[in-house]
């Protein structure tokens, strides 16, 4: 398998503290990388540089074989990369189904159309409502997003980004703050995901993650200091010293 | 909302058109922002002439209904449009400001109504813009600074550093000085009027004195002459720059100027076509029934005031209270035939006055208060320079 | 070159940009600290001017007035905090730009109402009314040396507070972390009404040092409050160093563009048009100052560090 | 329906039929009051496309209504007193696409370097610009400077003579319902939605591929322009224009409208215009201090009804 994602010798420091130390990745096409790492490990700052959000120091971003280490967010979007928001990060005043049908209408990129009604538009409406559906929420299409849960606002997060269709799906936690049940639901429903899509995964639930992970990087004060198998990294030493010794 | 509304239909539909009984006179002033001094001043004046006249015209009663022109050409021209329209007045007068007036005079003559300026005497008016309704109780703004140009000369002053506000009056009062004033104009600084008017000249002081003038000309009506007054004081610029002023120095500024210990202002010179002093009947009757009612001497706002009802009033008079007939009305009122507190004038072709301009001085009275008196006649039954590009004839 | 002329008018910029360094400097106070957005904040300056105007004519004295005077504009500013502006902070910026747009319109229709639409001349004391003379044409009045002075004074008491002592500490913290300080066990609210005050008791201040140049007149706080948030704008919002800064550069364009504009326009056009472009380009130049400021850095010249 | 709407359109119908009723019982003077409400109206939903739908607090909107209503006074200016033969002209349609072309190119110059900046640092560059324009006008000595400018003849156009007061009011009457239509078109349309996306929540809609900043230009020259052409009208109507109408507490009036009347709804620019002409009336016929109680509503209704008037018909707190 060919990288979908290359990262290298990514550095990202605010005032005096390193966000991002020296870090290389690859991301292999198809797989889900799980990324993970104590709290104030740099992953969410790690994820934002990912997507755009904030620019790095150096080092350098390839996606696609494409350099986008400068390129603006809405471009890596555009490109095909997608990321959920570890607080969620949806709009709140609109409906569920609004919502799901802006991520298709980023898709279809046709969207300096002044003329006809969005929501007559059977085409998006009706694939918003296919992702909708693949995550359980079709029921709630035109409840407005406030009234919903917060589980259901992490499973909306989800359906837009598959909505998107993004080769590249970063999800930041997407299990933080659910219930046993609901965290049991995202499982089942990343589990039918993978293959399909290339997915980096942030996650703080350990079970998820080794459940789910086709590899895992470890990361420390903003460094990698392992990549590989769930196994591997189970028996890796520095990690258990570094990271799955205070776990327990 | 819609009930607002509603009820807003009703009342005016029950109100119906308004029945013109007697002479009604629409006057605008000013009676908010610092500028509402003098249109307060104004209102004093409007009402004593109203009920020195016992509210009646002859036989035909006479009704003034106010409104506030902030000070501001917009909505001078708003309210103007409402007193023409809804209160269906005869008669619209008033006009502190130039700007004022220019921006409302299109309202009022074209409604076919009679524009009674009481104050604002914007050069276009007086020349290209006349008109058969438009008359001036007051003076064509260019005539006073001419004044004071020829004092100037008189004098001996051969330079001349000028500052004023930068709008129409503004403008004709340095063209005006300009006209007359023989020696060199060394500088100019027009500053920012209106509400939000400029009050801090250090810089435009400073270059008047850094200019090496003999003198410094300005035109600052209202409060803004405090202001500069203050700062050409704390400056110590009296002896090396003395200052002319025309408007600046009047009944309103002079108690404040007392009140504040401003003795730099005591003596100083300014020309203007009227002064509480000139003897005649109308104006001591005027000039002490005023003191008496409101405590002050009336600024000279106040007597053009005055004087704009007295004119409206001879004329309702004339044609008997019949408001249909306006070219009686026209002829009553360029005949001037009223008691004017300037004493007797005459109307040119413009309907500017025909009138005297004299040089006062600020003095004490026996009571000890800030007024003017009368120093010379600069000028005798002088007519604006304007009046020959007027078409009437 | 008019040399004395460039010095007096450079003084007089550097006693502007003082003054509008008091009105600015409260202004990035309350809206770095309390994220809000006070328009009335000059109408705070005009009510200084005319309590300070009032008691100089009841009390005779111009400097004791002054001192009775900053505390009760500081008490004014802490009623309009619990009243108007404390509801406010959760709400956005809008709405606070709209109820103090109202509150502008009371204030300034209360000051008409209560002491006329006049004006209140200051009388100053007789050795302040005079004016120093520097020889080679440098003559200024003593009293826009006080103010200059005073300015400096205030602008040092100002940068002492913030950087040393604990209500500066406070300060600094809430402007770049507000959950912080309340985590700190720090009242808030407390905090917040003395920021509040502050910013009242400064651009009072303000207002007050004016009155005896241009008198307390209604509307005064109009002119300069537009001018103030351009100040902090340009400045970085919530940056002391940010408004003094600002407030100098604008007060110096302000009175160098007013007093050498309109002879380079001469240059190029006729007098009359020069005159009467000038002031009004002069006025423009601090908009375009800004714009190109906040173009080039869109969070101006000295942001606070982030939030 | 709601009440809200219903409301709207009752007004809406109201506005319809009572000019030639305040003809015909002689009461003329409403139809201005009618004429200046509907112009504001026309205004204060152009902004509301920007301010409401796209969370953008332009506090210069006063600038565009200025400049639009030059383009009529300057072109009419040399129509009469000569010079300047490239604009003289008075014909409307000439005014009009001036009017929108001018603040349209205003907007698009200006919003690219506003849109750079964020919450209150764009609250204040967009003031900023209007000032700007405010004292640029002031320094145009031809056209009266800080005095205004008279319009002695209006605009002229086939089938309306803009003279008399009924065609007039009619004329901006229709670019109302024009005005009202484009507005709830845009915001139910794909571009629409991006731009109340950009509003809810501007960081995911650039994660899911959009340019906001794109999007918000185009609404924002969409808004200049719409308030250009209400400009045009409003210069007609006075015939009379001054740099006062560009000044920043007009921008504040409109901002206000739209509070009062309910932000990003179609009617509710209309709403608020309506009832804040007609309380400045109300007001201002009984005291010359009407700006005191008309301060102390203002801030009422800012501190306890946030759905402004509408939330008040409707008797529902939109917080």
């Amino acid at each position: 398998m060919s990288s979908l994602l290359s990262i290298t010798g990514l550095n990202k420091s605010f005032g005096g503290i390193k966000a991002t130390d020296d870090v290389n990745l690859d991301v292999l096409e198809g797989e889900l990388h799980a990324i993970i790492g104590p709290n104030g490990a740099g992953k969410t700052t790690l994820i934002s540089q990912l997507s755009g959000a904030l620019p790095p120091d150096t080092g350098s971003i390839m996606f696609n074989g494409q350099d986008i280490t400068r390129a603006p967010a809405y471009g890596r979007a555009k490109l095909g990369i997608t990321r959920s928001f570890q607080i969620t990060s949806l709009v709140k005043d609109m409906s569920v189904l609004d919502n799901i049908a802006l991520a298709v209408q980023a898709k279809q990129g046709h969207s300096f159309r002044f003329l006809k009604p969005a929501r007559s538009i059977a085409p998006l409406r009706d694939e918003a409502l296919t992702h909708l559906d693949a995550v359980g929420l079709a029921d709630r299409a035109d409840a407005p997003t406030v009234n919903l849960s917060h589980g259901e606002h992490r499973l909306m997060e989800i359906a837009i980004a598959l909505a998107s269709d993004a080769p590249l799906m970063m999800l930041d936690e997407p299990m933080a703050g659910l219930g046993p049940d609901e965290s049991a639901r995202m499982v089942t429903f990343l589990k039918t995901l993978k293959g399909k899509r290339t997915i980096v995964l942030i996650e703080h639930d350990m079970d998820a993650v080794f459940a789910l992970a086709d590899r895992i990087s470890v990361l420390v004060y903003g460094h990698i200091i392992a990549t590989g198998t769930p196994a591997e990294i189970r028996s890796n030493s520095a990690v258990r010293q570094a990271y799955l010794g205070e776990e327990d | 909302m819609n009930k607002t509304l509603t009820a807003l239909l009703a009342a005016t539909v029950l109100a119906g058109p308004a029945f013109a009984e007697g002479a009604k006179i629409g006057f605008v002033t000013t009676l908010t922002t610092g500028a509402a001094v003098i249109g307060n001043d104004t209102k004093n004046a409007v009402d004593l002439a109203i009920a020195h006249l016992g509210g009646m015209a002859g036989d035909t009663p006479l009704e003034v209904i106010f409104a506030d022109d902030g000070f501001s050409p917009e909505t001078g021209k708003q309210v103007t449009d409402k007193l023409v329209k809804q209160d269906d007045v005869d008669f619209v007068a008033g006009y502190l400001w130039s700007n004022v007036l220019l921006a409302s005079r299109k309202s009022v003559v074209d409604a076919d109504k009679f524009l009674i300026s009481a104050n604002a005497g914007p050069s276009q008016i007086a020349g290209v813009l006349c008109h058969e309704n438009f008359f001036s109780t007051s003076w064509q703004n260019n005539q006073t600074p001419m004044a004071m140009g020829e004092v100037l000369n008189q004098l001996g002053v051969n330079s001349l550093y000028i500052m004023a506000p930068n709008y129409a009056a503004g403008k004709d009062m340095v063209a005006g000085v300009e006209s007359t004033f023989d020696g060199e104009v060394l500088g100019t600084d027009l500053t920012k009027w209106g509400a939000d008017a400029q009050l801090d000249f250090s810089a435009e002081l400073a270059k008047a004195r850094a200019s090496g003038a003999e003198g410094l000309f300005i035109f600052y009506p209202g409060a803004a002459s405090g202001a500069f007054f203050r700062q050409y004081d704390q400056l110590g610029m009296k002896d090396d720059l003395p200052v002319y002023s025309v408007f600046s120095v009047d009944a309103l500024s002079l108690p404040r100027f007392q009140d504040a210990g401003f003795n730099a202002v005591m003596g100083s010179q300014f020309t203007q076509a009227w002064d509480p002093t000139l003897d005649n009947p109308a104006n001591a009757k005027f000039v002490a029934d005023y003191i008496e009612t409101y405590g002050s001497y009336p600024s000279f706002y106040a007597a053009q005031a005055y004087d704009s009802i007295n004119l409206i009033a001879s004329a309702v008079a004339a044609v008997g209270g019949d408001m249909d007939d306006k070219d009686g009305l026209r002829a009553a009122l360029e005949a001037a035939d009223y008691e004017s507190v300037r004493g007797d004038y005459t109307y040119g072709n413009n309907h500017f006055p025909i009138q005297n301009f004299y040089l006062r001085e600020v003095v004490e009275d026996e009571e000890g208060r800030w007024t003017t008196k009368v120093v010379s006649t600069v000028f005798e039954n002088h007519q604006d320079s304007f009046a020959s590009q007027c078409k009437l004839p | 070159m008019d040399y004395a002329l460039l010095l007096v008018q450079t003084l007089n910029g550097v006693q502007l940009g003082l003054l509008l360094f008091l009105v600015a400097s409260g202004l990035t106070l309350v809206f770095g600290i309390l994220d809000f957005v006070n328009l009335a904040h000059g109408a705070l300056y005009m009510l200084g001017a005319f309590i300070c105007a009032w008691l100089t004519l009841a009390l005779g004295n111009f400097l004791i007035a002054m001192v009775i005077a900053v505390p009760v504009t500081a008490g004014a500013g802490y009623l309009i905090e619990r009243t108007v502006a404390r509801p406010l902070y959760a709400r956005d910026h809008l709405d606070q730009v709209l109820a103090t747009f109202g509150l502008i319109l009371v204030i300034d229709t209360m000051v008409h109402l209560v002491f006329g639409p006049e004006g209140i001349a200051v009388p100053l004391p007789a050795w302040l009314n005079g004016q120093l003379d520097f020889g080679a044409n440098v003559i200024l009045p003593t009293y826009r040396l006080l103010i200059i002075g005073f300015g400096i004074l205030t602008a040092f008491g100002l940068f002492w507070m913030v950087t040393y002592t604990k209500i500066g500490m406070l300060i600094r913290a809430g402007a770049s972390n507000r959950t912080m300080v309340s985590a700190l066990g720090i009242d808030i609210q407390t905090l917040f009404a003395f920021v509040f005050a502050l910013g009242a008791a400064l651009a009072g201040l303000a207002g007050m040092l004016i009155s005896p140049i241009t008198e307390a007149s209604i509307g005064m706080g109009n002119n300069i409050i537009i001018t103030a948030f351009v100040v902090i704008i340009v400045g970085g919002i919530g940056s002391m160093k940010g408004a003094f800064i600002g407030a100098m550069l604008i007060g110096l364009i302000d009175t160098l563009g007013r007093s050498f504009l309109d002879t380079i326009f001469a240059l190029f056009m006729s007098p009359a048009a020069a005159e009467t472009s000038a002031p009004a380009i002069s006025a423009m130049l601090i908009y375009i100052i800004m714009a190109a400021v906040l173009a080039v850095r869109p969070q101006g010249l000295f942001p606070p560090k982030a939030r | 329906m709601n009440r809200k709407t219903i409301t709207g359109i009752v007004l809406l119908g109201l506005l319809a039929v009572l000019p030639p009723i305040f003809i015909a019982t002689g009461n003329a003077f409403y139809v201005d009051l009618t004429t200046r409400l509907v112009i504001l109206a026309i205004a204060a939903t152009s902004l509301n496309l920007v301010l409401g739908y796209g969370g953008l607090v332009s506090f210069g909107h006063a600038a565009f209504v200025g400049i639009g209503a030059y383009a009529v006074g300057i072109p009419a200016y040399h129509g009469i007193y000569g010079g300047g033969e490239l604009i003289a002209s008075f014909n409307g349609f000439y005014h009009i696409a001036l009017a929108v072309i001018l603040s349209a190119l205003f907007a698009l110059i200006t919003g690219a370097i506003c849109l750079r900046t964020k919450g209150v640092y764009f609250i204040m560059i967009t003031m900023a610009f209007a000032q700007m324009v405010y004292y640029l006008f002031i320094s145009l000595e031809t056209y009266g400077a800080d005095d205004g400018l008279v319009i002695d003849l209006r605009s002229e156009l086939p089938l309306v003579n803009l003279d008399k007061p009924l065609q007039m009011y009619y004329f901006a009457f229709v670019s109302l319902l024009a005005a009202l239509l484009i507005v709830r078109t845009i915001v139910r349309s794909r571009f629409g939605m991006v731009l109340q996306g950009a509003k809810g929540n501007p960081e995911r809609m650039v994660t899911l591929g959009y340019n906001i900043y794109l999007y918000r230009l185009a609404a924002y020259v969409i808004s200049g322009a719409m308030a250009g052409y209400a400009g045009a009208l409003l210069g007609n109507f006075t015939t009379f224009i001054s740099p006062d109408m560009m000044d920043w507490h007009r921008s504040g009036e409109l901002m206000f409208m739209i509070i009062l009347g309910g932000a990003a709804t179609t009617l509710g620019p209309l709403m608020g215009s309506a009832a804040f002409i007609v309380v400045e009336e109300i007001l201002s016929h009984y005291t010359v201090y009407w700006h005191l109680p008309f301060g102390l509503m203002l801030i009422a209704i800012v501190l306890f009804a946030r759905g402004g008037v509408m939330g008040i018909i409707t008797g529902k707190d939109k917080s």
